[in-house]
């Protein structure tokens, strides 16, 4: 229901040429987007009662993720909730949910998280940044790079080392860090796909106690899971995109005409059509079973890996048939399907790639 | 959809799987693969104690003698059956013929030839393809001429499983030549002792006999072996074609040809690295995509939806998973994954090149992926004809 | 087939070589891509180069302006022209109109447009696919009437590139829209300065603009620039179909994307390892395959043989081999890939994301994946229609 | 010329028949066929004339095996020349070349090559049979596997280390070993395709000094160039089989009738077809090319690399598309395609896989 209802509300509020008009804007999306979401409910979706949220799991938030996916609404949502409200909702003493949560229910706080540095990877061997112990506080200095949304955010969840344990896993401590602190540097990235992303420079950035997100130097765990849950959450967008490309594609292949007939009764075409549904169908699947474990509390880490690992070739394949499919106008700027194409690319990537996740499995079958 | 059992399916499964490690012979799936004779003596040994506990027909209606058990208990027992490469089943009597009668029978029918599978008695085969039609069925030439009553069957049928096993056939026959071909067809069982049946073995690339000519020279069938109206069998063929089709046994059977491979790799070269490592865990995002798909489908049964693109899709998915994975394993078993069940050096005892020799029939037999790519196209998908 | 060149093809091969050392821009094809304005200036002062040299139209005969040079040095040049990205060849004068006017052209308008072509002076482009009629070519819709001396145009044309900076048009028209359709087109030349034409840019997924649309508006042209006999210019389209179509554009620009991505791992990573080692690997293999592909087509055109499959077949290999590289350089570089060139830290300036994004393209330009899979399935390997 | 009269020759004299009745030979062959092919001249075909051979180059003897491989021809020509052969005149000295070549000419003598051992890979570091020195001679203990016809082989060129060096390449010595020699053991091995191979047993095989191949410890060089000879006469025997068994399914297709036409006009079909034609295309000018270089006697490292990772699996996915084009009948054991499916199966493996050629190129552009 909540998917339905969604998916009336993304076509009316946030059409594409809005998803297309944010491509462009610096802020990458408006204040009224941001109140509407608050309106619906949706920054609270997840967060407790006691913060003004509606307590809904995180296949809720699933469902309304995919149809954003669908709907490539763009805006820090994603960064807000997915990554942030949940993360301190998982790792947060009470002190930290009640200074953050009640803020992202009602649309005043924008947060993200800040995890991969200069490979670009996910695993726990990236987190080089620095935090220094500095009286009872921290000083914070190293860069992260592609942090979504940070150029919009209030606070931004760290991925810090602060201390060097027998493996990579140990010595990472999470941490809140205001974006207005002295000492960050935001510069945007220039992105192929336009969504917001940055390169954080923080030098010397001074953090009181408080600001950890969980035990100082056992941090692995709490970002082990918010990784997983940010990977099955963007799985979910991708699920709905993939589904979106495959709708737009069969529409076109019923109307267009070419040699007096429409061109979906070519075998070739039908085809390439079967393979993008069983692409989708598998997808959905795989991540579905991600997020139902995540969201009944049970561990994902194999699920979430095949769900990830699968979803972002499946989803690359399926935009690049849908082009395909759609002949010339597939690839002007004009036509939805490069939103899709352009955003599928990126999304390969994000939280672990195919390979990434297919590396964790085999560490699994080394077992 | 759920993802996870109830309580009582966990039970179930942890039944059968403590039924199996029971009553299989020991080693059964280690060692080389069975010979057809010593599979057929398992099968048989394997399918009176599969009836005893009722599993046989455990999807059948309680008054045909099943257990009504729901399409998910079913799936788990095809998931764990498929797993171990365990004996028994009987996929033309219980699963094709039954389920047929129940719609289709008279009561008579159904009181003479539903018993004896439910008890695990009698082995059903299937005569559909034909040499000249195949990918299109309904072009069945083999004809059954009215003949006071009985029908008088001539013609052959092809790639006919197990016929040389088989006490009866389920046999898709032309009783009206001159009508559109879809409207021509009857449905019959016939008895395979009748005088004019014969049947001839065809061997496969694997060197095994698992598919069979058989040849009718004037065959009386007797008018009460028609299975619903004469001229309309086509209709109940394709009934049969939707029944129970999960996908499951490929998913399951490439997750065991997988398992099997890992742990080879990993006993006999000290751990999975390198490319190897990276091919076998692709394999195995594929047999879990492929499980889940089956999964889909029987969960649609359960909540009483009609799979349709669903089935299909879990079928080519399934099926060319299982040649994923056996092509991978004649990969990564290098020049050694040619030697067969009878070299004493062979990995695996010969299985993997034995698994990719039959998984070809995979994408082929019950509905080419050509023809499954189709039906997901235009039934599914609503692409135009 | 030879698989060495002669000594005078190396040398030719030497002396473009140096001729590019020292006329392309510093730097060339090592930053980011060029803006389009930036690639048309240059465009335009390498082909005065190349026409002072006689090698933009090298391959046609001397009596044209021509070298007389054999498809093998043609080939030379259009794979080292590729392989160093270098601006200056002219796919639609010097390649496409020269030759078709060759053949049917009149004497006069040989004089008239064949000089200019070689030397460089004048951009030609090409009208054929129509919003209505893509890979259905033959269906288009656009009209001529007759009008005394003139043809009187009206319709629009799509997918037309350089038509913004095109000084003519090679049009395929409808005159007689009673006849079959391959039997009532005709094949016109339009000056773009013609009262009534009107050209629309087409954006593209990569962000640039190479196509556009192109509206007549009772634009008038003059009788004498029909070519070929009225309603008879679908066969005149059709012959230059088919003019030096080697793919080694496809082989050369692969393998130049995969030399870029190998250097840029090898140095910023300090090696080329693990997954990344087997994936260029690959690619290298399929980049050498379509190279020799393509050579085979331009051999066959050097020994007088008219390649059919072979250049449909060099067609869909090298372009899929160009995405394959392409895909592969955006799963190398990880998050980094999706920087564009105004990122400071974007590997390569952007390149990869460049191409990634252009790659689309080559499949479905010039005759789809599809069509030309019809053509070799049906033309060349002789399967019924 | 010589392509055209092989193909016939071929065709009549060594029938389908033939080749499945010598599957089930312990054999492997018979003298008839044996004697045929020398006087024929192919036994001869590369041989200097000086004994009694015609002096042919690769490249004629590329094009015979082109139509050996589509012809299935059962038999130990490959092993007697392509391995025996060539690797003989390519190393051995006036005396060991008077000794072989004009038996294997006149078809008296037949040869083998025994290279790899436990991993089945065909690299320097699979060397590890030992050749300890005793007096003036050697003694040869250890064992290789898969040596194609040794079960009827006059002599083995046996690949041993006989010192160990700095790497893998060097103490390599190639033997000639006589296979009437005391203290070895030889063991058909049972494989799929049925052809012919070995497992040999070497037990303190005594040697004489003059049966070294070449320097003592210096074989490396020429085992490279005969591996290379021998992945490059294997691609172009897989080159004839893969256009055979195109040929045989176009055919097909135009005979095959279902719903109502001929089912090579269902384009799902063609466009298989079409890729399979790719695949024999691209395989036969990869594997000329290599070929053409190694008949010149030019470097060919790269391009037999670049040919034998391609028709490696060229060769498989046009098997597999066949049978799938030909449906049930494609996997019979009565149809000729399932002949060629399991051999390609094992020539995909010999003198490398995709893989080990691949992970050969990667060195390369590591360089």
């Amino acid at each position: 229901m909540l998917k339905t209802s969604a998916r009336e509300v993304l076509a009316r509020e946030f059409p594409f040429e809005a998803v297309r008009s944010m491509e462009e804007d610096a802020r990458g999306y408006t204040p009224e987007l941001w109140r509407s979401m608050s309106e619906l409910g949706w920054l609270g979706l997840v967060v407790p009662e006691e913060y003004g949220g509606a307590e809904g799991s995180f296949l809720d938030l699933g469902m309304l993720l995919e149809e954003m996916g669908r709907a490539l609404t763009p805006g820090p949502f994603f960064s807000t909730v997915a990554l942030g409200a949940l993360t301190v909702m998982d790792a947060g003493d009470e002190a930290m949910q009640s200074k953050l949560l009640s803020g992202i229910a009602n649309g005043e706080t924008i947060m993200t998280m800040a995890v991969t540095e200069g490979s670009g990877g996910f695993g726990p061997e990236e987190v080089r940044l620095r935090a220094e112990r500095q009286g009872r506080g921290f000083a914070l200095s190293g860069r992260k790079l592609f942090v979504p949304d940070a150029h919009v955010a209030d606070y931004v969840i760290v991925a810090a080392r602060t201390s060097e344990g027998a493996d990579a896993t140990e010595g990472i401590t999470l941490f809140v860090v205001p974006m207005k602190e002295k000492g960050i540097t935001v510069t945007p990235h220039r992105t192929m796909a336009l969504e917001k992303q940055s390169r954080l420079k923080f030098n010397e950035v001074r953090l009181p106690a408080n600001s950890a997100l969980g035990t100082v130097d056992e941090g692995w765990p709490a970002l082990q899971r918010a990784l997983q849950r940010a990977a099955t959450a963007k799985g979910l967008e991708m699920v709905g995109g993939a589904e979106a490309v495959l709708d737009m594609t069969l529409e076109y292949l019923k109307d267009r005409v070419q040699f007096g007939r429409p061109v979906g009764t070519f075998q070739a075409l039908q085809h390439h059509c079967a393979n993008m549904a069983i692409d989708v169908e598998g997808s959905r699947y795989a991540v579905y079973q991600a997020a139902y474990r995540i969201s009944e509390g049970l561990p994902a880490s194999r699920e979430v890996s095949v769900a990830k690992a699968w979803v972002s070739d499946a989803y690359m394949r399926v935009c690049a048939t849908a082009v395909q499919c759609h002949g010339a106008v597939g690839f002007t700027a004009e036509h939805n399907l490069q939103l899709f194409t352009r955003r599928a690319r990126v999304q390969e990537q994000l939280y672990g790639d195919s390979g990434f996740h297919r590396r964790r499995l085999a560490a699994g079958l080394r077992g | 959809m759920d993802f996870r059992f109830s309580e009582s399916e966990e039970e179930f499964r942890q039944e059968l799987l403590d039924f199996l490690d029971r009553e299989l012979p020991d080693g059964w799936g280690e060692g080389p693969v069975p010979s057809p004779d010593e599979e057929w003596a398992e099968t048989l040994r394997m399918r009176r104690k599969l009836a005893e506990r009722g599993w046989l027909t455990m999807h059948w209606p309680l008054e045909y003698g099943g257990q009504g058990a729901s399409t998910i208990l079913s799936l788990i027992f095809n998931e764990e059956m498929s797993y171990r490469g365990a004996p028994g089943r009987d996929a033309f009597g219980a699963r094709m013929l039954g389920p047929t009668l129940m719609i289709y029978g008279t009561e008579e029918q159904k009181r003479r030839f539903l018993p004896s599978v439910a008890r695990g008695e009698v082995q059903w085969c299937q005569g559909y393809s034909e040499p000249q039609s195949g990918s299109d069925l309904a072009s069945l030439s083999t004809r059954a001429d009215d003949d006071g009553d009985f029908f008088r069957v001539n013609g052959s049928k092809v790639w006919t499983s197990l016929a040389h096993r088989a006490d009866w056939m389920m046999v898709l026959v032309r009783t009206d030549p001159d009508a559109p071909k879809h409207r021509g067809i009857s449905f019959l069982l016939v008895d395979m002792k009748s005088p004019g049946v014969e049947v001839r073995p065809i061997m496969n690339m694997a060197g095994t006999h698992e598919f069979n000519e058989v040849f009718f020279d004037d065959v009386q069938v007797p008018k009460t072996n028609l299975v619903g109206e004469q001229d309309r069998g086509w209709y109940v063929a394709v009934t049969l074609l939707d029944f129970e089709r999960s996908g499951i046994e490929y998913a399951a059977t490439s997750r065991r040809l997988l398992d099997d491979l890992a742990a080879f790799v990993r006993e006999s070269r000290g751990g999975i690295d390198g490319w190897v490592a990276d091919a076998l865990a692709e394999r195995y995002v594929e047999t879990e995509v492929a499980r889940l798909m089956a999964y889909r489908v029987a969960w649609m049964q359960s909540e009483g939806m009609v799979p349709n693109r669903e089935a299909s899709m879990s079928k080519v998915f399934g099926s060319e998973t299982f040649q994923r994975v056996a092509d991978t394993g004649m990969k990564v078993l290098g020049l050694h994954g040619q030697l067969t069940e009878e070299d004493r050096w062979a990995p695996l005892a010969g299985r993997i090149q034995d698994a990719w020799r039959h998984s070809f029939s995979n994408t082929i037999a019950a509905g080419t992926s050509e023809i499954q790519r189709n039906i997901i196209a235009s039934r599914g998908l609503g692409l135009p004809r």
